[in-house]
């Protein structure tokens, strides 16, 4: 999901809720009401919140597999390539010793899977990030301790400040704000 | 401190070649002109600056260090990476010498008098290994540990490097001039008080100057004194020939040998001679074409004992008995009437039964220990065994009967007691030490008004006397000496001296005040007398050999006078006996500073760095004693104190105590120190009358314990098959068989190397172990360490007993790196330090080991040795001139182990190839096998079924040791054949 | 206090469950004390570095090794601080695939303790080396030697099972303190807390597709990490199991190595469980629930433990192998029978009162008996080692084995090496898990509900 | 509530990290290059002499042979230095007074050897046998280089394990006839087509197997 850039004027309108369930149903009630480019902000993983923002993204478990084949054959070809480089006699054992070879092609194909995941995770998030627009709404200090937020996105065709912000309102949010554009990188 | 040094040794190709290569006038020439030239002389003090009395200012590593580089020897500098280095090229060049390309010598070291014929490796102009000499008559190409050791000798760093005068470092010069006036006295009185004592000699030269000394000063007089001689046997020959006469055992012709305490085989001078004739004898009895028995009574396990196909454990004090029931079954009369328990009337059946089975092939002795009439009676009854002439044969004395024959020393003290003796020359030996306490030799001395002691140590003896001279080592002197068969050896130096020392020759030219004779012209005038017009010839050819062809002395028929023989009554066997023996390693103490010999295991017992009280696991079970516990040994009044090691087929109410050992030496002396920390001194028990035994002595346990440093702390065998035995030369020793494996089967392509060691041939000399360290370069590392199980051994000889520890069988083992084809010390290594080579050697890479040790956890022979601290790095240059250049030296941290010497296999391959021949069987003898006296280790292409070792792996008694692991090792073992004793239960 | 995770009361607030939990590192409550054992470490690290200096100095000579026994404490311990490194991965990983929310007061400091844990043991193999200045030599690496590391050994398959482990468990713990981080950062008041979360939280800020993603990278690493932890001990062991030598060339010691492993971890982690929840008074969090199923995972796996011991015995027997028999007797009654039976009694006998669920809600008993099993656990790395070396094929070749001080010192030197990170992670970082309790209590409170149709 | 980093802080965190893989990438090529560079392997280093042979002039212009100096070459595992008395054997005709041999003459004088700086040499623990390569026809060029175009004696190639396992893994192309060992410029005998085989042929004939050439013990003991 592209998030509005510093063109738009707004980056989006923010509703506050102290609830998470008052949050899926704003998330949902705002999808049926045809926004699409919204975010929301949780203290926890809520199960299916994403899903009514708009998350569609599955390569993550893809880029673990990848990860996993590329470390394990890493892992099994070096130790063959390089058994095979110089061909030196260890205790009569077969210069590929496939069933020794193992243990460090699973290492490797563990190593692999798992450090994709995690920077690719990383990267899909675009994290590290350490100034967005959101940390400097109102209360969003809260949002990972006790508040629930969902924010409709600037650039969202449907976007319009005033009726927007009525639409978010009617959701009965403990609040409702501004969330001020992007700043250029000075 | 030289004892605490690695010692290092070197290495030696394919003597043959060698030696053929060249010719003698070259071999000899070179070294000559070598000694002689000035520049040569200075060349070596840049090699050695220790030469130099001053050099203390010289950095000497780093002169070494840089002689290393310059002559292309690596290995000096350990491990380490590529450093920038001087090259220093000679300013001229000595002829023959080339760089990198060792000369040989033939030479001969001496040993209680005696020559030990040995081939010297010198890398330009050092020596760095000994080994036997094939073409000698008596060692044919063997030699035992203390001729292997002799190479560490000569660069004992505690040697003294320059005249003494009352116990100040003085000048040859003053020497000279106080010397002179001496002389000049002695020729008024004739040579009136004058009196020389002198080891025991063989040397033609000496005992030609000594002559020349007493026919000029007729009052003069001459004593020998050598601690462990054969003086009874001279006795009892004196008894029953009327004439002294050398006994010469043939074992090769012997089918039955019956030894009543004679450690035939046991270390000594003739240990060489009597295991290569035994071994030969043996041999053929592998190969079905003789027989060969060996009967041996004896109160404690001895070499002899281990071997033997019959042993008895027997009291020393009935040895007589045992011998008088052999005489008496044959019709001799001993005065001896005693009767034998069941075992000894057994044994001596079949002894007897034995004996009459092979008329003129047995052979009986007994221990030159045992009193002159004990002798005399064994004589007669080899005589009706029909022994003499075959395999007992006479000769006159090898070694030279000194004026009062046995009683020389005791002469001689009684002397100086009574005042008479006014100058006294004391030649190489120590008598202050080693001399029974009773002559009071230290403090007779006293009397004596000009006392000088001529030796390589400044040793008890030295400080007791107004000068101490230093002597050459037998390495870099000219000098001659005869073999135990009485061949005759010329010894040139393989090095000119490199500290201020002179030889005995010169010396004894000097007390007759004459100083011009160097040591080469005194001998080369023995010979040149004795040779006439051929001189030239026959001096280059004995150079070229090392000894004087068909020198042996002439064979003697003597006759008997037949006055009968009465033995002395056995004493009544009250309380224990004591038995004093000579160190096996360090002998009576003159080898104490040789590093090599004290980290030695003593072949019984495996202790080192010190001695101690053996008895009998009965006895050590009645005080509730064990290993390490001190005892108090006493008889009246003299007592001696030292640490119990139990010895499992020892007669139960004997105690054996060794000599050697607490020396009365102080700091500045030979050893710094360490020697007088070392294990007891057994001299306060020793009588002159009797002083090998002591009977009626008591033992006491004082409640201290006392650390004893061994290799092997558990010798029972359990159960196990580790030395394995048959009952005939032709029966399987383990069944053939293909092991399974889950690993390819590789094909071997010849050359592929294996060794086959024969247990049923190993004596457990330990001969190998020191040719090993010398070869390739094994440090030395104290008795602490060895105390922690970090001794460096790439060769051990393992001792086992199996049975009643009463009366127990006993092997010896010499364990060696087993190269195993699927070896998991290879598998366990995690940075391919150790892998295997195409030509079937466990290869082992210092320069690639990173020590996680893993090799040696996975090892299950335990072969491999590691190097806990820096072993190296500090030794003196001295220690550092004699390492083998073509092995690497190791670091601090890095494995090693056997290599089947490795670098003697690429050595002769390059050979071969540069001169277009192909490697045959014999061209690489690994430094163990060469050493070998009784040839127990074969060595060679497994490959070729033609090759010795191939033929012996391919004998039924082959086995491999710890078959079950299946690591497929290319050393294997030939059982010991071990024939069922009746009455004699084995487990 | 009530338990805030089993049965959080209707309407409970999130933020005091963050609150408690933020509270420890940002505004500290146990300065003093933490000082005072934050500087016995100190001190103890100081110790670490002089054995190490001397160990460099002078060479591995100055333990008490020797052959045969050329593997001594270093080693032993090596497999003991390991097997400790387990507990956390498993807890978390494990308890985490099986859907067990009560981990989650629990995993945070685990992983901490693990990480550690490994560290020390990491450290080990390398300062035991003969020349460790070339302990890169078991890396890969392209040199003009064309030598490279030998894949057939189990001390290179150890040095990337350890090297693995390492990372995983970092990532997996980091990723999983993420959120934690962010909620640091925005409860910090001072500038440069604010600053220093703000960056190690790389500004994560809750997003909904954030979470999506980070749920489904937690959960597979999870996943993978389960059989990664068993497969790491396993390599361990088969440093002994792969060599030839009796009492250790034997198929048990994989699973038999990893059962011992987790037991001590576990009994590690109860121990700072128990410490931690007094400490820092976080009732709420390690309630006595936690405690009794701590112990419950105490008792089974000391059990299965004491199973392999049996099998042990049972394997030596079975085999018929004159030598295995008697190693396994020799064990039992030989040199170091001492070991053997430490062993066994630490961490089976104390083991049994966990049967009693007064004894399990019992902290300070609890503590106890994890502490017996750590020890135990300790002598049985020690007795398998030794007991195997000293006493090989070869009669001649026995010997004996006895730790010098300087093994003791850099053992007790390696306790600094252990505890001087985990106090500064206990001082600055969230120790436990608050999102993930909040999630618990979320779900939990949903289910209160009927569920709802769109 | 206020932004804890300004918008700035992603640019100079992602720099930040940007730079530090640079370096990490950097430090390795930066160490596989210093090993693979004359630094490490001294190739092409003119270290001080006592006396400033030259090569070029004895080898390339008088045309000595390597022998007359180096004697040992042939038979022993080192070739040899020369003894100041080989030096004299001309210097003592030719150039006697020059200055430039003050070192020379003296060191015949009082019997002191001269001190080169070594340049071609291998650790300690490898153990090179001159003989033995010099029987099977590697000519000294392929070594030491054109010493005849050195005016100072330089290492021509890194003595680097993998160097030498290059020419023991594949000796043929190495090999030349033995009786012109020390020749020089070998372009011309390579030109000629009859050498073609050559290398291969004597591998044959020697019974070369390059198969155990590279096994750890031929160099390391």
């Amino acid at each position: 999901m592209r998030e509005p850039t510093a063109k738009n004027p707004l980056f989006g309108l923010m509703a506050e809720f102290d609830d998470g369930e008052r949050l899926m149903e704003a998330a949902r009630s705002a999808r049926d009401a045809g926004f699409r480019r919204m975010d929301a902000y949780t203290p926890f993983p809520i199960e299916g919140l994403a899903e009514l923002v708009g998350f569609r993204d599955n390569r993550l478990p893809w880029i673990f597999l990848a990860g996993g084949i590329g470390g394990a054959a890493i892992g099994f070809f070096m130790q063959a390539g390089i058994s095979l480089a110089y061909p030196l006699d260890v205790g009569g054992r077969p210069t590929v010793a496939v069933p020794a070879f193992m243990l460090i092609t699973f290492e490797l194909l563990v190593l692999g899977a798992v450090s994709a995941g995690i920077f690719g995770m990383l990267l899909l998030n675009h994290l590290p990030r350490l100034h967005h627009p959101v940390f400097g709404a109102p209360n969003f200090a809260l949002a990972s301790s006790n508040k629930f937020f969902l924010v409709i996105l600037g650039n969202d065709q449907k976007f319009d400040p005033k009726k927007t912000r009525a639409f978010l309102e009617r959701l009965k949010p403990v609040a409702v704000g501004e969330i001020a554009r992007a700043e250029e990188p000075e | 401190m030289s004892l605490r040094d690695g010692h290092n040794g070197a290495v030696g190709a394919r003597i043959g070649e060698s030696l053929r290569g060249k010719s003698g006038r070259t071999f000899w020439r070179s070294l000559d002109e070598l000694a002689g030239t000035e520049d040569f002389r200075r060349f070596l003090e840049a090699e050695f600056p220790s030469i130099a009395p001053d050099a203390g200012s010289v950095n000497r590593r780093a002169l070494l260090k840089i002689m290393g580089a310059s002559l292309a020897m690596a290995g000096l500098a350990g491990c380490g990476g590529e450093t920038d280095e001087e090259a220093l090229p000679y300013v001229v060049a000595p002829e023959n010498v080339i760089p990198g390309n060792p000369k040989w010598y033939a030479t001969s070291v001496t040993f209680g008098g005696y020559a030990q014929p040995v081939l010297g490796k010198t890398h330009t102009g050092r020596p760095v290994k000994l080994e036997g000499n094939p073409d000698h008559p008596a060692a044919k190409g063997a030699t035992d540990a203390f001729t292997q050791a002799a190479l560490i000798g000569l660069y004992d760093p505690d040697r003294t490097k320059a005249p003494l005068h009352l116990g100040r470092a003085t000048t040859w010069s003053t020497f000279d001039a106080a010397i002179r006036e001496q002389a000049e006295k002695l020729d008024g009185t004739k040579g009136q008080g004058l009196r020389l004592l002198t080891g025991a000699v063989s040397s033609p030269t000496l005992q030609r100057q000594i002559g020349d000394l007493l026919r000029r000063w007729p009052n003069a007089r001459w004593h020998a004194f050598e601690p462990a001689q054969e003086t009874t046997r001279r006795d009892a020959s004196r008894q029953v020939f009327g004439e002294p006469l050398d006994w010469h055992l043939r074992l090769d012709k012997a089918a039955v040998i019956v030894a009543l305490d004679d450690d035939l085989l046991g270390p000594g001078p003739r240990q060489v001679h009597h295991g290569r004739m035994w071994s030969e004898r043996r041999q053929a009895f592998h190969n079905g074409k003789a027989a060969c028995t060996l009967l041996v009574a004896e109160p404690t396990p001895s070499l002899t004992g281990t071997m033997a196909t019959e042993r008895l454990v027997v009291p020393h004090a009935r040895i007589a008995i045992l011998l008088a029931a052999f005489a008496q079954a044959l019709g001799l009369q001993s005065g001896v009437q005693a009767p034998l328990d069941e075992a000894a009337k057994a044994f001596a059946e079949h002894a007897l039964e034995r004996c009459r089975r092979n008329p003129g092939a047995a052979l009986i002795s007994v221990g030159a220990q045992h009193a002159a009439e004990l002798q005399a009676l064994a004589l007669l009854v080899n005589e009706r065994l029909g022994a003499l002439g075959n395999t007992l044969g006479f000769t006159d004395p090898v070694i030279a009967e000194p004026p009062d024959g046995s009683a020389s020393l005791e002469a001689l003290v009684s002397d100086m007691s009574r005042g008479q003796v006014g100058t006294l020359l004391i030649l190489d030996c120590n008598p202050a030490y080693t001399a029974p306490v009773d002559l009071d030799f230290a403090d007779v001395i006293e009397r004596v008004p000009l006392r000088l002691h001529a030796g390589l140590h400044h040793d008890e003896t030295a400080a007791l006397c107004h000068w101490h001279l230093p002597l050459q080592h037998d390495l870099e002197a000219w000098t001659d000496a005869r073999a135990v068969d009485g061949t005759v050896g010329i010894i040139q130096p393989l090095v000119r001296p490199f500290y201020d020392v002179r030889s005995k020759h010169v010396l004894l030219e000097n007390i007759a005040g004459r100083f011009d004779a160097t040591d080469r012209d005194l001998v080369q005038a023995t010979w040149r007398t004795a040779w006439g017009q051929d001189f030239d010839a026959r001096w280059r050819d004995t150079l070229y050999r090392g000894f004087i062809p068909d020198s042996v002395l002439p064979e003697k028929a003597p006759t008997f006078n037949t006055n009968p023989i009465t033995l002395p009554q056995p004493p009544k066997a009250d309380g224990l006996t004591v038995l004093f023996r000579p160190d096996p390693t360090i002998w009576d103490g003159r080898f104490a500073n040789n590093a090599w010999l004290q980290e030695l295991p003593k072949p019984i017992g495996k202790i080192v760095w010190g001695n101690a009280v053996f008895i009998a696991p009965a006895l050590a079970g009645k005080l509730e004693v064990e290993n390490g516990n001190e005892v108090r040994v006493s008889q009246d009044g003299a007592a001696v104190t030292g640490p119990v090691w139990i010895v499992p087929g020892q007669e139960p109410d004997t105690i054996v105590l060794t000599l050697g050992y607490g020396r009365r030496i102080s700091g500045e002396d030979i050893g710094g120190g360490l020697l007088h920390e070392l294990g007891y001194d057994a001299t306060p028990l020793r009588r002159a009358a009797g002083p090998w035994a002591l009977a009626g002595a008591e033992i006491a346990v004082t409640g201290n314990h006392q650390d004893i440093a061994s290799t092997q702390y558990h010798s029972a065998m359990d159960g196990y098959d580790f030395v394995r035995t048959v009952s005939a030369p032709d029966e399987q020793a383990a069944e053939k068989k293909k092991q399974p494996s889950f690993y390819p089967n590789r094909k071997w392509d010849s050359p592929s190397w294996g060794m086959s060691v024969d247990v049923d041939l190993c004596i457990g000399c330990n001969a190998c172990v020191v040719a090993c360290m010398a070869e390739n370069n094994i440090p030395v590392v104290g008795k602490e360490l060895v105390a922690m199980g970090r001794e460096m051994h790439w060769l051990r000889i393992d001792r086992y007993h199996e049975g009643d520890p009463a009366d127990p069988a006993m092997y010896f083992q010499p364990v060696p790196c087993m190269h195993c084809e699927q070896a998991p010390c290879e598998m366990g290594c995690p940075v391919n330090a150790t892998t295997h080579s195409p030509d079937g050697l466990n290869q082992q890479i210092y320069n690639r080991c990173i020590g996680t040790r893993t090799c040696s956890s996975f090892c299950p022979y335990k072969v491999r040795h590691f190097n806990w601290f820096d072993y190296t790095a500090d030794d003196p240059p001295e220690t550092q001139a004699a390492r083998n250049p073509d092995v690497t030296v190791r670091q601090r941290g890095v494995m090693e182990k056997c290599t089947y010497c490795v670098q003697r296999i690429r050595e002769a391959q390059i050979s071969a190839q540069k001169d277009g021949r192909i490697l045959v069987d014999g061209d690489v003898r690994t430094a163990c096998q060469q050493a070998c006296p009784t040839q127990a280790i074969s060595f060679g292409d497994v490959i070729d079924p033609e090759s010795a070792v191939s033929r012996r792996k391919a004998s039924p008694r082959d086995y491999t040791l710890l078959e079950e692991v299946n690591t497929r090792p290319r050393t294997t073992y030939l059982a010991r054949i071990t024939e069922s004793v009746p009455g004699k239960a084995k487990s | 206090m009530t338990d805030l995770t089993a049965h959080p009361p209707r309407g409970r607030r999130y933020a005091e469950i963050t609150g408690e939990i933020t509270r420890v590192p940002l505004d500290f409550p146990q300065r003093r004390n933490w000082w005072i054992l934050f500087s016995f470490s100190l001190l103890l690290l100081l110790v670490f570095i002089v054995s190490a200096g001397v160990l460099f100095t002078f060479g591995v000579g100055v333990w008490g090794n020797n052959i045969p026994v050329n593997w001594g404490i270093a080693i032993s311990n090596y497999v003991f601080f390991l097997g400790i490194g387990h507990a956390g991965t498993l807890i978390s990983a494990m308890l985490l695939v099986l859907n067990e929310n009560w981990r989650n007061s629990l995993n945070r400091f685990a992983e901490a303790m693990t990480l550690v844990a490994v560290t020390c043991a990491g450290l080990y193999p390398i300062l035991h080396l003969g020349r460790p200045w070339l302990f890169y030599w078991m890396a890969l690496y392209p040199n003009t030697m064309t030598i490279q590391p030998q894949f057939r050994s189990p001390l290179t398959w150890d040095f990337f099972a350890v090297l693995t482990y390492l990372t995983v468990s970092l990532l997996f713990w980091y990723i999983g303190i993420l959120p934690d981080l962010a909620a640091s950062r925005d409860r910090a008041r001072k500038r440069r807390w604010q600053v220093f979360y703000g960056l190690i939280s790389l500004g994560w800020r809750g997003s909904a597709f954030h979470w999506a993603r980070w749920r489904t990278c937690y959960a597979i690493t999870a996943v993978i990490a389960v059989p990664l932890v068993v497969s790491v001990h396993s390599e361990i062991s088969l440093l002994f199991a792969a060599g030839p030598i009796p009492g250790w060339t034997s198929t048990v010691f994989p699973p038999y190595f990893v059962l011992g492993a987790a037991f001590s971890g576990f009994a590690v982690v109860s121990m700072i469980a128990v410490v931690l929840r007094h400490a820092f008074g976080l009732y709420a969090f390690v309630t006595d629930r936690h405690l009794d199923l701590l112990a419950k995972m105490l008792l089974t796996t000391g059990l299965m433990t004491a199973y392999g011991y049996c099998i042990e015995v049972f394997d030596a027997l079975y085999s018929g192998e004159k030598q295995d028999i008697a190693t396994m007797f020799d064990r039992l009654t030989g040199g170091v029978a001492w070991s053997y039976w430490s062993a066994v009694i630490c961490n089976f006998v104390p083991l049994q009162l966990l049967w009693l669920a007064r004894v399990r809600r019992n902290p300070w008993l609890l503590f106890l008996i994890s502490l017996s099993a750590t020890i135990g656990m300790w002598f049985e790395r020690y007795m398998l080692l030794v007991s195997s070396l000293y006493r090989d094929y070869l009669v001649s070749s026995w010997d004996s084995y006895f730790p010098s001080f300087w093994e003791w010192s850099l053992f007790a030197g390696m306790l600094g090496v252990f505890l001087t990170p985990f106090l500064l992670f206990v001082r600055f970082l969230p120790m436990m898990s608050a999102f993930e309790i909040k999630e618990a209590v979320f779900e939990q409170e949903q289910e209160g509900e009927e569920p709802r149709h769109a | 509530m206020p932004q804890i980093f300004t918008a700035s802080a992603d640019t100079r965190l992602r720099a930040t990290a940007l730079v530090i893989a640079l370096a990490v990438v950097g430090a390795v090529l930066l160490g596989g290059g210093y090993m693979g560079s004359s630094y490490a392997t001294l190739v092409g280093w003119v270290r001080h002499q006592p006396v400033p042979f030259s090569h070029e002039h004895h080898v390339g212009a008088l045309g000595i042979d390597c022998r007359y100096c180096h004697t040992t070459v042939e038979t022993s595992a080192s070739a040899g230095f020369p003894p100041t008395h080989v030096c004299m054997t001309c210097h003592s005709q030719v150039w006697t007074g020059a200055p430039m041999l003050a070192l020379v003459r003296q060191s015949l004088a009082d019997n002191t050897p001269l001190r080169w700086n070594r340049v071609a040499r291998l650790p300690d623990y490898v153990f090179f046998n001159h003989s033995i390569h010099v029987a099977r026809g590697v000519p000294c060029v392929t070594c030491h280089g054109r010493v005849d175009k050195m005016p100072l004696m330089t290492r021509a190639h890194p003595f680097q394990m993998q160097w030498c396992l290059d020419c023991h893994r594949n000796p043929a192309p190495h090999l030349r006839p033995p009786d012109e060992i020390t020749r020089m410029d070998w372009s011309a005998w390579d030109k000629d087509a009859a050498h073609k085989n050559y290398g291969a042929l004597m591998v044959k004939a020697y019974g070369i197997q390059p198969s155990k050439l590279d096994a750890c013990t031929v160099c390391h003991r």
